[in-house]
This record gives C-alpha cells, structure tokens and sequence, in this order.
C-alpha cells in the first residue's frame, strides 16, 4: 500500500514537470497547427541558460529560471518572425523539417558550445524531502507541481483576461477573421511562438534543478511533449497539465507492476491508442475544433 | 530526341554501375554506394506514401527495423538462409503496414506524422522488451562472420549488388505506379480526398496499398542492412535519423515525382559524407543549417525546380515564401 | 520519357562520379603502401560527434599521446628499420553502421592495423569488418562479452571485461566494509553492456554469499529510476548497486535521497562515480559511493613507452590540461598494445602482428597486459574507488590503495 | 419503376444541431430538383449524405431503390451518382486534363489503362467548353473556368444522378445561360439531376420542382411557381436573401 501510495505521489509530481515541459508546445499547435520539433532543444537552452548563470554567476536557478523565460521569449519571438511565419501556411512536412533543422543547429551548437557532458544544477534542497509516514514528497518536485499549476492558471487568466490574449486565442480559432478585425497576425503569431519558448525555458531551468540534462536531452522533451499534447487535446491548457499528470501516474504504476524497462513503451502505446480511438484528447473536446484533423 | 535515347543512357548507367565493383571500385566506396542504393529505397518507400498520397508518414522506420529484426531473427533461431528470410521480411513489412494502415491511415496532418512516429518508436521498445527474441538493448548477431560462422557473408561486393538490384526494383515500382491509375489515384487523394472519393476513388484501399508498398520496399531494404550489419541494435534500426533522412531525401530531391527521391539520395548522401571528411566538428550542424535553407530557398524539390523553370522559363526560388507567408 | 531522361542522368553521373571520384582500383592495399616513408600508418574511427562525442574526445587522446611519445624516442621499432606513426582519425558518428564502413575505408587504403572506436556497440560492428577484412584491431572501449564470444581472431581489448564493473565494486566492499553487507538490491540499465556488467556483479555477490532482495532494470540514458527505487525501498538492503551510465547512476543517488531510499551501507555503482559531473551534479550526496574504474594513476606496472601510471597521468595533464582518467588511459594501453606487439613480431604484416599480439605478456602504466584466447585481457585487475570528502581516491586492490573504504559510507 | 434518388427521414447533428433534420422527398428519372435556401440551411450537407461523404444520424438513402445508407462515397459514385463541390476541389498538381480523366479511370465505365482515360477525357472537356485548356494547370483558370472543370469532373463520371452545388456562383450573367442549356440538355438525356444554387432566376429556369430548406429542415416543395408565392417562404428565405445580397455587394 505504501509502495502505491508513494508511485502515486510520485507519479502526480513527475506529471507536473512534464506538463510543464508540454504546455508551450501544446499552445503553439493548437494555434498555429505548428508542431514544434525543436521544443525539446528550447527546454535545454532554458536548462543551460539557468546553469551558466549558476555556474559563473552564483546566480540562484530560481533567478537563473526568470533570465531563461526572458531570453527565449526573445529567442522564439525573433524564430517565429523572421522564419516560421515564412512558411506558416505550407504543408505540413515543411514546418516539420523546418523546425527539425532547428533541432539539429540547437542541439549541436550546444555540443559545440558546452560539450556533449551531463550536467545539473545543484541546488542543496532540491533532493530534500517532506515525510508524510512512509511516503516522501520531495521538495523540488514539489515546487516544480506548483510551478506547472501556477503557470497553467496563469496562462488561462493571460488568455482571457489580456488583449494579446484574446488576439491569441481569436486568431487560433478563426486567423482570417482575426485579421478583417484589425490584429496584426504576424505579431501575435511570434509572440504566441515566444510564449511557448520562454515557457520551456521555464521548464528547462526547473527540470536542472531536479534532473540531469545534456543537449542529448532535446529529443525526449519533444517528444514527451506530443503524448502530453495528444492526450490533453490541442491547446487546451487544462488539457496540457491533466495529460501530463496523466502519463506521470500512468508511467509510474506500470513501472510498479510491469517491467521497469517497459515505461517507454507505455507511453507510446497511449499515445497511439489516444490518436486511433480518440484523436481529439482525452479531455473534453478541442480547444480548437477546427483543427482536429480526423 | 528519340524516346529509346534516355532508355539506352540508363541501360549504359546500369551496366557501367554493374562494371564498379569488378574494376573501379574499392571496398568502403562499394560499401558507401550501396548505403546510397539502400537510402534510394528508403526514400521511394516514403516517396509513395508521403510524396504520391500526401501522408507525411514520420515512421517508415518501423518497416525498415521490422524487416532487419525479421531477418535476423530468422537467421539466428532457425538458422535460415538469408535468401528465405527476404520473402518473410517482405511479408512482416507488407503485413505490417496493412494492419497499422487500417486505424492510422484515418488520420490526417500532424496526427498522422505522430501516429507514425509513435508506432515507430514503440516497436523500438517492444523490440527491446523481447530480450529472448531479438536479444533486446544488447542487439542480435548473425552467425555470419568469423569462427563460428554458420552463415556465409557477400562481402561488400555482395551487399553492392543486393541493394543495386532493390534500388532498380524500387525505381522501376515507383516509375510504374507514377503512369498508372494507381498513381493517379494517389495523386488525387493527396490533393483532395473528397474529391477523390467523389471521382470513385476508393481511398481507404488505395492509402493502405501504397503504405504497404512502402512497407514492403523499406522492409527488405532492412533486411539487407541487417545482414551486412551482422550485429544489429533496436536504437540504429528503429531511429528516428533514419526516417528524417529519408524524408529529407524524398522532398529536397522532389516529393511526388520519380527521380526526385533517387536524386535526393545520391546528393545528400555524398553531401553528408563530405560534410563528415571536411568539417569533423560542426557537420551535423551545418547540416541542420542545409535543411533549414533548403525548405526556404527549393521547398518543392530540385526537381519540381527544375521543371518549372523548363516549363514556364522562370527561376522560382523561395517559392514557399511567396506562396505561404504570413 | 521525362522521367526516364532523369533517371538515366542520374545513373551516368553516379557511375562516372564513382569512377572520377575513386580513381583507379589497384590490386588492393597490403603491407607496401601502410609504411611509406618511414611511416606506419594506423586508422581510428571515433566517435567525435553524436551521442559519445564526449567519450571519443578523450579516447582520441590517449590515441594522441601514444603517438606523440612512440614518435619522439624515434618511432617503433619494427625489425631492422625504425617507423613513425601515423594515426589517421575518422568520426564514425556514434554510428556502429559508420564505423564498420571506416574500417573497410581503412582496408582499402592498405591501413591494416587498426585502434578501436568508442563504446561496445561501435567495436563489435567494427570487430565484425576487421575479421572479414584480416586486419587488426586493438579495442580500447568495447569491453562487452558479445564482441568475444564470436570466436574473432583479429581483436584485442587491453581493457578488464565487462564482468568486472560490478563485481570489483563487490570484492571492494567485502575486503574494506565492518560490519559487511548482507542484503544488495543490483539495478541495472538495460543496455547491454550494463546487463553483462550486472550479471558478473550477481555472480560475484553470490560468491560472497550476500543475498540479493531485489534485482531491477530500467530503459538507457534515463533520469527516471524512482519506479526501481520504490520497489526496493521496503527491502532496506544494506548496499545498492547500480549498473549503469552516468545519467543513471546521477539519478540512483538523487531520487534516493528523494524517496527516502537509505541503504545501511551505501551505493555502488559502475562508470559513473569517477567523472567529475557526478560529484557536480550531486555535492554532498556523492559522497561515500563507491565507483569501479578500468585505471587509477596508483596502478603498478611500467613500460617502455609510457613509465608509470603516475609518468603517464603527469604527461597527460601537461599535455591536455586536464586530470587524466581512465578513457584516455584505455586508449594509451590499446595503442601501447600494438606497439607492443609490432616490435615483437618485426614486421607490419597483419599476420604477424596478429600473432604477436595475441603473444604478449607485458607489464605497463596500465597493469598486465595479456589476452586470452578470446582476445580478452583478463589479468588486468579493475580498480575500485571511493568519493570521500568530495574526492576521488583509490581504495581497491591493495597495491592501489591511497585510502582506507568507509563503510557503512555515510 | 422506382425513384432515382429517395431519401426517407434522413437527419444529420452535429454537436447538438441539426444539419439537415427529418428531409424525405423523392426524384423520378430525367427531372430536375432545385434546392434553395439561406446560407447555413443544410443544403450542401443534403448533398454530402447523399455522396456518403457524411454519414446519416438517422434516415435513409436509396438510389434507384437501392438502399445505400452509409456505403462509401466511391461506391456510390461508382453507381453513377456524381456531384460537384460548392468550393471547387481541383487536383492541383495534375493537368485539366488529366483531372477530368480521374472520372474516366475510377468512374463507373473504368478504363483499363490510365493513358486511354486521359484519351477519353476531352468529351467531357468538350461540353463544357474548356478543350483549349486542357493542358492548363487548374491554378490558372478563371473562377468561371474552374467551375466548369467541376462541372467536366462530374460528367466524366457518365452520371444518372448529377448533385451540383452552386455550379453558378460567381458567373457573370453572360456566363450562366451556357451552363443552364447543359442542364437542359443533360436532362433531356434522361439524367436526373439536383441543383442548389443562389442564382434564382437560373433556378427558376431549370427547375421542375423545388425544395426550400430552413434550418436543416423542409419549408417548402412543389413546383416552382406555387413555392415561391409560399408567404414562410418569402418571410424565412426572401428576407434572409436580401440580407445576403446586401453582404454580399458589400464585399464587392
């Protein structure tokens, strides 16, 4: 009972960080009917973004998180502008060799920059733990659950209480429409794709603190990112956390009672079985039906 | 010109490529050829599925792993000639492709490409979880070389041939499909599936058969690459590389077109092995780079390019740009 | 008709591209063109890019420093001439597939001797080609069994096989721990060469008559094993062992200390203890485990070339700027080997020096080097150390010992 | 004999709603049905269940007395029931030509081979008018242009039953009269046909009887004259439809 209480506890926090890792990308294809296959490279920037700072600067990662937010906001902003908004409209394989070749420049221009080592930021209390009994509810994971909360709500308050928000939200449903009313696509466009980075850079600086990471990284994260965003519906921000909470208890218990070398291939069963029987998300319908394709 | 002049060319092509191996060709240029055949498999298997019927399949590397894994597995447990084994990796992969085709090829858009991909990683890590079958993360190895060795090895000559003989297969199935209803009707179906289905086009059918083709070709082309292998991995035989490589092959070459994919192979494959020899550090990088440059400035492929600017007398570059930008 | 043109086009271009690209096949390499002018050509293919970038860098030097060393006493001895060498490096990607071609690359340039790649996965394929090709391979890395149980002739690894990560780290705690473990929990990572690793460390621990309560695996390259863990948890074994890599073995010591996971004794675990990155990522709470390493700058033994261990780790540093550790060392024996081996057999020729090698049994900064018929060097003892205070030090086998094992570690 | 086309009760929801909700009328051999209605009034989703490209809530489907509920649209296309699409569906990438020769390779008279179906396709080229363009790219032709390629897709399909859905809009007058003696003269050829169209005095032309849809449901049917004296008829449909032009000029 203790072992399935404790793999319960475990697998909530864990689903936490991976919604918090999946919300951005989530965001971005529900908006733009973009998928992101750089995301993931986005996550480690943010990661590394918050490691330099620790390093050379002593700066506190928590710190180090806002800084990673920042500059990859800037970072998507300028991507989704001057080179995304470029073939938007395109087939499908286009974006996602696009985004592919980012992967590919992000990745290795971190190999180049800081070596293909494995690195993490050591924060003292993260590993730390509160008891309740037998079951332990470790710090770290724990600020990174409330963090996913806390950016899950307040991304749903941006969205509908702001202008930018709405002109988001508007321009994934109806982007002609969006446009007669006076908004200027390409500008939300790129600050939809810069909220999307800064949020994995968020992501990334939280899961430095908590695990290891190298630019190797990269492609786990993105893909993570798609069951989460399968299972939660596109774009739908609720949706994101619930499948990331989801995949975590689900990862957690078949770990328990299945082969622990079976927990990839769970993942990619759900996804799967999610796509054939239910395309739309587990949860609720679509934040934008237009674009459930199937 | 005369219409048997290219035939003729080609036939001179073949036997000059057939001559390489007797007389110009070393072993690891042999070698390197052949990874360049292999890939123009690769590449026409995503070509019919991704490029003929517009499903941007991101998991023809199931195929390929399923075929090596058949292969191998064959090979080791039954002690099977490889010559048996290609039928039933051929088989696996058909079959394969016909039962994931029926409930994936429902999807459209992205949630194809990740349906696909999905399935390609999964296989990946059942493959894995069946350490007694496929000898899991540890990989499998044919008794083909060395002391023990039950099976014989082609040597690099052999292997030259084997995907030599695949690629001319794979190009003469996509030439055929290209003038034929079959080809039509994927065409259609890539352009308008409504439409399609309103012109009579039974689009479920037609769908799954061009991914079983797909499957077939890239099957074999696994079971080939596990046999030269020898030891085989489920991470190389199921990676995701490989599927990008030949989505990269089949659209910067021509997606839809039939020397488009062939191109595409030959050039990126030579490109990539100059990359490695010139630029140790930052190949992959530049790579990355290529790809990015290639989808703004030649998105239709260097064919498409090439016959537009034959056809209507212009030089149409960044016609992506101009046709979708925001 | 349009299409035909296209494909006849391209075929013409790659056949004339194969002709005007490759020059004109001779008779095939051989000895002649492998030691032109005073030169003995070697190939390597490393993995200096991809997922063991990292790993190839530093096999790389110890392949650099071996050459720079034989080269300034005056190249190799190799019958009555003396010859320089000269090491031809390849990225093989981290591709086992590439690193097998290299090697036929390397065939038909007539190099016939041949220092292994990075990593298990690359040197068996590697070992594969070496063997169809008849030439010869010192492996540096690839330490699985699967590569020696294929009957090859033609490959020698100078380093301990698989077998012994786990269990050096068994024989360590057994020799140096009051009060000894009874119970172990052994982790594992599911890649092969971990399996093999974790197999020997079970046979071991049964030697010693320990009892295992629970055994777990978990996928490659996680940072996931909080599943493992809680299962063990109730257990309360008195030593964790891992079999693992570096990312898992961060992730054993972190989220232990997460779920509350404390072993009366402590950890064990293979690769990862070492590196600098563990004690990084992990501060404090590295401290106390115990690590299995194939060399520690206290190993006894000399050679010709290099000296010592501590001649070796003090050239290493002065060339690189870094501590010298044990990939590099590797890479240096290896070399060595087919230094070796070269001057015992008088002559470049493949055969010979195939047989040679397999002949030796030499002392070196490296420990013994002896291979059985496997081609596996076996007397080689592994090393065993300890995190204490935030360093590394030595504390098994004996003659190695810079500090006393403490245990219970914490 | 039986009817050509019967639908009995047939009703489609989306969601909640109602796209089309409880319609049952019939259509002898050789006569011609307008349907007419506000935008939104379930008249392309009529055509829609009818091809099979939506399937049925509730309701049923029968052409020539078969009952094809819920087949597929290719096997009702192959039963000689062709259609055309309120937005024109081209295939891009293929030749005028070539589009119209799909009809001929998949239709109901398959030809055996892909090359004697582009050989065949010029018939239907030529009665709409477009042979000079076959080699086109649909891309370049005229919005008129594109709609008689919709219109040549459908007939090389050698329908019994044509659906056309809008086939007119957008025409300039002089451009509409071509495509009503077409319907005239395929309906003097015994083919029965359904036209939905905006256009009223085209339909009115070539109508023998109409339906009015409002809101998924039937307002009206009967022969044209009567309908359109119909007093909901003009309250629920006429209204709407000034509304409609009044957009409609907006947008010039």
């Amino acid at each position: 009972m203790t072992q399935f209480l404790q793999a319960t506890v475990y697998g909530l926090l864990e689903g936490g960080l991976l919604a918090l890792v999946a919300i951005g990308f989530s965001l971005v294809w529900g908006v733009m009917n973009i998928v992101n296959l750089a995301h993931g490279a986005f996550v480690v920037v943010g990661a590394y973004i918050a490691w330099k700072l620790n390093e050379t600067a002593g700066l506190d990662p928590y710190l180090g998180m806002l800084a990673a937010a920042a500059g990859l906001f800037a970072a998507g902003y300028v991507v989704q502008r001057c080179l995304i908004n470029l073939v938007v409209n395109a087939p499908i394989w286009m974006t996602l060799l696009l985004t592919f070749g980012l992967n590919l420049l992000i990745v290795n221009g971190l190999i180049l920059a800081f070596t293909a080592d494995f690195r993490a930021i050591h924060t003292g209390w993260a590993s730390d733990s509160l008891a309740f009994g037998e079951v332990r509810v470790p710090y770290g994971r724990l600020a990174g659950f409330a963090l996913a909360t806390a950016v899950t709500v307040g991304l749903v308050l941006f969205m509908a209480r702001t202008r930018i928000g709405l002109a988001i939200r508007s321009t994934g449903m109806d982007r002609a429409a969006a446009r007669l009313m006076g908004m200027n696509v390409r500008h939300v466009y790129a600050f939809t794709f810069g909220l999307a980075a800064a949020l994995a850079g968020t992501a990334g600086a939280m899961l430095g603190t908590i695990n290891t990471f190298s630019p190797a990284s990269a492609a786990g994260y993105t893909l993570q990112s798609f069951v989460i965003a399968v299972l939660g519906g596109l774009g739908n921000m609720w949706g994101a956390l619930a499948g990331g909470v989801l995949l975590g208890l689900v990862q957690s218990w078949g770990g328990q009672y299945l082969s622990g070398t079976l927990v990839n291939a769970i993942a990619f069963g759900v996804l799967v079985l999610v796509l054939i029987v239910r395309p739309s998300g587990l949860i609720g319908r679509p934040y934008y039906e237009a674009r459930a394709e199937a | 010109m005369r219409a048997w002049l290219p035939w003729a060319a080609a036939a001179l092509g073949l036997v000059l490529l057939a001559l390489g191996p007797t007389y110009v060709l070393y072993d690891a240029e042999q070698r390197t050829l052949g990874s360049v055949f292999m890939f123009v498999v690769l590449a026409q298997g995503w070509n019919l599925i991704g490029g003929f019927a517009g499903y941007p399949s991101f998991g023809n590397v199931v195929f390929f792993g399923l075929g090596g894994y058949t292969t191998a597995v064959l090979m080791v447990k039954t002690g099977a000639s490889f010559f048996v084994t290609v039928p039933a990796a051929a088989a696996v992969g058909l079959g394969f492709a016909v039962l994931m085709g029926i409930p994936i090829l429902r999807l459209r858009g992205h949630y194809f490409a990740i349906a696909t991909l999905g399935v390609a990683e999964g296989m990946r890590e059942g493959v894995i979880n069946l350490p007694g079958l496929t000898g899991g993360n540890k990989g499998t190895t044919i008794p083909a070389v060395g002391e023990k060795a039950t099976a014989s090895y082609p040597g690099n000559t052999g292997f030259y041939f084997y995907f030599l003989i695949l690629a001319v297969i794979a190009m003469l199935v996509v030439w055929g499909v290209a003038r034929s209803r079959f080809g039509y009707a994927l065409r259609a179906i890539s352009q308008d599936e409504d439409a399609a289905a309103a012109a009579g086009i039974n689009t479920t059918r037609a769908k799954i058969a061009a991914f079983a083709l797909a499957g077939l070709l890239t099957s074999v082309a696994g079971a080939i690459y596990a046999y030269q292998q020898v030891t085989i991995y489920p991470d190389r035989l199921f990676s995701v590389d490989i599927t990008v490589l030949m989505v990269v092959m089949a659209v910067l070459g021509g997606a839809g077109t039939v020397i488009g994919p062939m191109i595409g192979a030959v050039s990126l494959q030579y490109l990539s092995e100059w990359l490695r020899d010139n630029l140790t550090d930052y190949h992959t990088f530049v790579f990355g780079a290529i790809i990015v440059a290639a989808v703004l400035i030649l998105p239709m492929g260097v064919v498409n390019f090439a016959l537009d600017a034959w056809k209507r007398r212009r030089i149409a570059l960044f016609q992506a740009v101009r046709a979708y930008r925001l | 008709m349009r299409s035909a043109l296209g494909i006849a086009l391209v075929t013409l271009a790659m056949a004339a591209f194969a002709v005007a690209g490759c020059g004109k096949k001779s008779g095939g390499g051989g000895e002649q063109s492998s030691t032109e002018g005073g030169k003995l050509k070697i190939g390597a293919a490393l993995s200096l890019t991809g997922s063991l970038a990292k790993e190839g860098a530093l096999t790389k030097q110890g392949y650099q420093l071996c050459q720079e060393k034989v080269n300034k006493a005056g190249g190799v001895k190799v019958g009555d001439k003396k010859l320089k060498l000269a090491i031809t490096y390849s990225d093989d990607k981290s591709e086992p597939d590439t690193a097998a071609r290299l090697i036929d690359k390397f065939n038909d340039d007539g190099v016939k001797l041949v220092l292994g790649p990075y990593g298990s996965p690359s040197t068996e394929a590697a070992a594969a080609a070496i063997e169809r090709n008849g030439q010869v391979m010192l492996d540096s890395s690839g330490a699985d069994d699967n590569i020696f149980s294929k009957g090859y002739k033609n490959t020698f690894a100078v380093l301990s096989p698989a077998t012994d990560y786990v269990a050096v780290i068994v024989k360590a705690i057994m020799d140096g721990a009051e009060p000894k473990p009874k119970t172990v929990a052994v982790l594992s990572a599911d890649d092969g060469f971990s399996q093999t690793a974790a197999k020997g460390g079970v046979a071991e621990v049964k030697k010693q008559g320990l009892r295992i309560v629970a055994q777990e695996s978990f996928p490659e390259h996680t940072t996931d094993v909080s599943s493992a863990l809680t299962k063990i948890r109730s257990k309360k074994p008195d030593l964790v062992l891992g079999s693992v890599h570096i990312e898992e073995g961060i992730a054993i010591v972190k989220q232990s200390k997460e779920l509350g996971v404390k072993p009366a004794g402590g950890f064990g675990e293979t690769v990862a203890p070492p590196t600098p990155d563990f004690q990084k990522a992990l501060g404090d709470s590295a401290d106390g485990v115990v690590g299995s390493t194939q060399w520690t700058p206290q190993v006894k033994g000399k050679d010709a070339v290099f000296g010592s261990a501590a001649d070796y780790a003090k050239d290493f540093e002065s060339r690189f700027g870094a501590k010298a550790e044990y990939h590099s060392a590797e890479a240096a024996a290896a070399c060595l080997g087919l230094v070796l081996g070269l001057e015992k057999a008088g002559a470049a020729d493949p055969k010979k020096v195939r047989d040679a090698v397999a002949g030796l049994d030499e002392q070196s900064f490296f420990g013994p080097i002896k291979f059985n018929e496997r081609g596996q060097n076996v007397t080689k003892p592994m090393s065993a150390i300890q995190v204490q205070n935030g360093e590394v030090v030595t504390v098994y086998p004996k003659d190695q010992r810079q500090q006393k094992l403490q245990w219970p570690a914490k | 004999m039986s009817p050509v086309l019967e639908t009995r009760g047939l009703t489609r929801r989306f969601g909640g709603v109602a796209a089309v909700s409880d319609l049952s009328f019939s259509l002898e051999e050789g006569s011609v049905l307008g349907v007419i209605g506000p935008n939104g009034a379930g008249k392309s989703t009529l055509i829609n269940l009818i091809t099979g490209h939506v399937k049925p809530s509730e309701g049923s489907v029968l052409v020539d007395g078969q009952d094809v509920t819920g087949e597929r649209p290719w096997t009702i296309a192959r039963s000689r029931v062709a259609r055309t699409f309120q937005v024109v569906k081209p295939f891009r990438d293929l030749s005028v030509r070539e589009n119209v020769a799909i009809g001929g390779m998949f239709g109901p008279e398959r030809a055996s081979s892909a090359r004697k179906a582009i050989a065949q396709a010029d018939d239907a080229l030529e009665r709409v008018d477009l042979l000079e363009k076959a080699d086109a790219s649909p891309g370049d032709l005229s919005v008129a242009d594109a709609r008689r390629l919709e219109l040549a897709k459908a007939l090389s399909m050698q329908p019994r039953l044509l659906l056309l859905d809008e086939v007119m809009a957008g025409l300039r007058p002089g451009e509409i009269q071509p495509a009503l003696d077409l319907i005239a003269s395929l309906k003097e050829e015994g083919v029965t046909i359904l036209v939905v169209e905006h256009v009223m005095k085209a339909i009115m032309a070539v109508s023998d009887s109409l339906l009015v849809m409002h809101e998924g449901a039937e307002l009206a049917r009967g022969d044209p004259e009567t309908v359109m004296r119909d007093e909901r008829v003009i309250e629920a449909y006429l209204g709407q439809r000034y509304a409609e032009r009044a957009r409609k000029d907006r947008e010039g």
